[in-house]
């Protein structure tokens, strides 16, 4: 993985507080979980049954019963619990998560969510990522800040088929931090060296600067 | 990653209780009613109340002491043929009473917690439980839009919970309480036995710690939670 | 109690048969159980949350948190389960239940059954009785033929709010048994010593006789 | 009183299922899947299937081998995402795929189970899950009607159970089983352990065995439940 990738993940790590109840999308969002403290409080959920998830296992220290959404082995730690999938979504469309992070095909200028389909190439269903992005308390992406082509994914609208509209609080690029706001994407912070004309120069919509100064970010945890 | 303790002291927890807030007390009967939250809620006085609970109590017990001290404005119950007193504040108009059948409110209830707008069921078309509710058509069958319930807090008694709020219940004093826990704002459980973080099985956990926000051990089991002799 | 009732009791009994799972609403329908044999092949459900339901216990042995849905102590046999209220009312929609027997004020020739409200009198609520008599796979009643001024209990038409509609299949009585049919009430068998005459006089519409001779029943649990 | 064996052999509760039946499977991935029962499904051959799972496992295993059979002609799902096979087989109309939200499909197969008609939901709305689908409003909010969903039969992995067909699951094993073992006309459970009545602690119980009609124990684990190599 690029360095950048790997301090934007690190970045979004610090997005976490304490005590909070967060859902990490399949790919790179999952990597999240390496970037936190080993004693950070906070209560990972997946959807396919689980609170409380711990670090990843190899298929040698793997309990055969014991997976995350993505098909890795997890682990528990101190007080997890198992329940099944209504449950598991009940507390996803009820309000329970305080914090998902998806991956992205497209974002919007008004936090409209492409993730899941590209007609013709790839459709595999939609799992559970609509109801992650239209019901988690706050929707934020990992993405590279354009596809492999260098074409933008943060656009004025999406192309792609949505998985939710209006959804997105935050993305997190290998370029920039952007928010999405009423006034459209907001650049919050770039990558250390990444000038901020670059970025706009990478973003298929407006983009806003803050009134501020314009902070780095950089890998490290932040606390 | 370590679990957060979201153990408390029972007063401050039911402190957060509002007038006219909206709350769900789980239990059938004796079996998994909250006493002494429920005693808890009396001495804290917030009036004008919504209570949801499946059946009343009896006379001097649960939420009786609440219609006693004037605190409930409306009931949404099921069967309140154990709690005369309950009966006569009905007639009287000092209490409004909402009639649920006992599934539908279960089912009412649960859609709150599931983030579900309502369910659509054929239970009690043909009867005055029809009277006043949307239908919406199934292949052609009429249904009743039965709307989810939820509610400013919940009120639950379990057997046993860890401090993160993972909890289990024993016996027939489960019923209402798993579902209450899934559909308030605020969910205050009170347990016989807190234990630490992995004192739980996580295959034993009955209702997930995500929804529980504060929990308290019981410092003793009031004569209230006893077998009733009759 | 009378002997009548008694004998009514030990032969709605008879209905239930090996494999069976059956709810015994409150009332004279829960003295059923004591009229099966201790080794009968048969699930017990309570709406309030479990199957399998042993003997009925004293408040000396009770366990404090183990009642069925009239509130008397019950016990467990080996393979009882509980469950929440949701669980326990999805086995009763879904048709897990072959049986029901409850209590009536007022049973029509049309099977129209009401049990809950006496307007101006009595109206506790109508708890389980609805979904289980709209919804069990065959509903049977107890309950005394007339009502204590002497009224008959089985109706041309009912006259109190309905618990739910054509749903009763056979009357148990002190009398007689009776079963709804397309036809109206069809007696099937009469209490030993009373006539059909007398029946017939009894019941608030009309009575249709068997083909077949009308036997007598009798107390004894008869496998 | 003495609850009733249903205990039996897989191929004979397996020949049950007739061509054109709706058969769910449990499982989420490898944890759950009833591999011993699909092969026995493979074995018995009835085809035009419609299946009913969250996913379609990986090439060459789990329903992977109902698709490389001929025996599936529809399958309701939320995502084939580890099986190109299966994506093939959609892609060139060999299969017609049916693709819910994750949660919705377990809604939807939970209100099957629960004699429910439908749920009410918002979710999917704006997005083309949403095309087809009939529209309430609530309180002046629009809802999408996700229907029930109910199969004929239902397959089921349980880690334990008793011979009445009480059913305990162990880690993210659960995921759609408890579900689906409510919401078929014919329930079949295969379990790792299979124990005598009174077995399965009453609180322990995670599928009440009134909802199962068949319980089978395995006789080894074949290869396909082990941990996968990648």
């Amino acid at each position: 993985m690029s360095s950048a990738k790997e301090r934007m993940i690190a970045r979004a790590a610090r997005e976490i507080t304490p005590g909070m109840v967060v859902n990490l999308g399949i790919g790179l969002p999952t990597q999240v979980v390496n970037h936190l403290p080993r004693d950070f409080p906070v209560c990972l959920h997946t959807e396919n049954g689980m609170t409380g998830i711990g670090p990843t296992l190899t298929p040698d220290q793997a309990d055969r019963n014991l997976i995350d959404a993505g098909g890795s082995y997890v682990s528990t730690v101190p007080g997890s619990a198992f329940f099944d999938s209504a449950t598991s979504f009940a507390m996803v469309r009820s309000g329970r998560l305080d914090l998902t992070m998806l991956g992205a095909f497209e974002v919007s200028a008004s936090g409209d969510l492409a993730n899941w389909k590209i007609p013709g190439k790839f459709s595999p269903g939609v799992g559970g990522g609509v109801e992650l992005a239209q019901k988690a308390r706050r929707v934020v992406v990992l993405t590279t800040h354009t596809d492999r082509a260098g074409n933008p994914k943060l656009k004025e609208t999406c192309s792609l088929p949505l998985t939710a509209r209006a959804c997105v609080a935050r993305i997190f690029t290998d370029m920039a931090v952007i928010d999405v706001t009423p006034r459209g994407f907001v650049l919050v912070e770039t990558l250390g060296g990444i000038s901020a004309a670059e970025v706009a120069e990478a973003t298929g919509a407006p983009l806003l600067l803050p009134d501020t100064d314009l902070p780095e970010f950089e890998a490290r945890h932040g606390r | 990653m370590r679990l957060p303790d979201k153990s408390c002291k029972i007063a401050s927890a039911i402190a957060k209780i509002k007038p006219g807030d909206r709350v769900m007390i789980g239990g059938f009967g004796v079996p998994g009613t909250p006493m002494t939250l429920i005693q808890a809620l009396v001495d804290h006085g917030a009036d004008n109340l919504t209570i949801i609970k499946n059946d009343a109590n009896e006379p001097g017990m649960g939420i009786d002491h609440l219609l006693q001290s004037g605190q409930v404005s409306r009931l949404i119950t099921t069967h309140l043929g154990l709690n005369t007193h309950a009966i006569s504040l009905m007639n009287t108009g000092q209490i409004e009473v909402e009639f649920n059948a006992q599934g539908i409110l279960a089912e009412r209830i649960r859609a709150g917690g599931a983030g579900i707008g309502a369910v659509l069921s054929d239970i009690g078309i043909g009867t005055e439980l029809a009277v006043g509710k949307q239908v919406v058509e199934i292949a052609g069958k009429p249904h009743l839009v039965e709307t989810a319930l939820r509610a400013d807090v919940a009120l639950i008694h379990a057997d046993r919970a860890d401090i993160f709020g993972n909890l289990a219940y024993v016996a027939t004093a489960q019923n209402f309480n798993p579902l209450m826990a899934m559909a308030a704002d605020c969910v205050i459980a009170e347990t016989e036995t807190l234990l630490p973080l992995g004192g739980l099985a996580a295959n034993a956990v009955h209702t997930a710690g995500v929804f529980v926000d504060h929990v308290a051990e019981l410092a003793e089991l009031s004569k209230e939670y006893a077998v009733v002799q009759r």
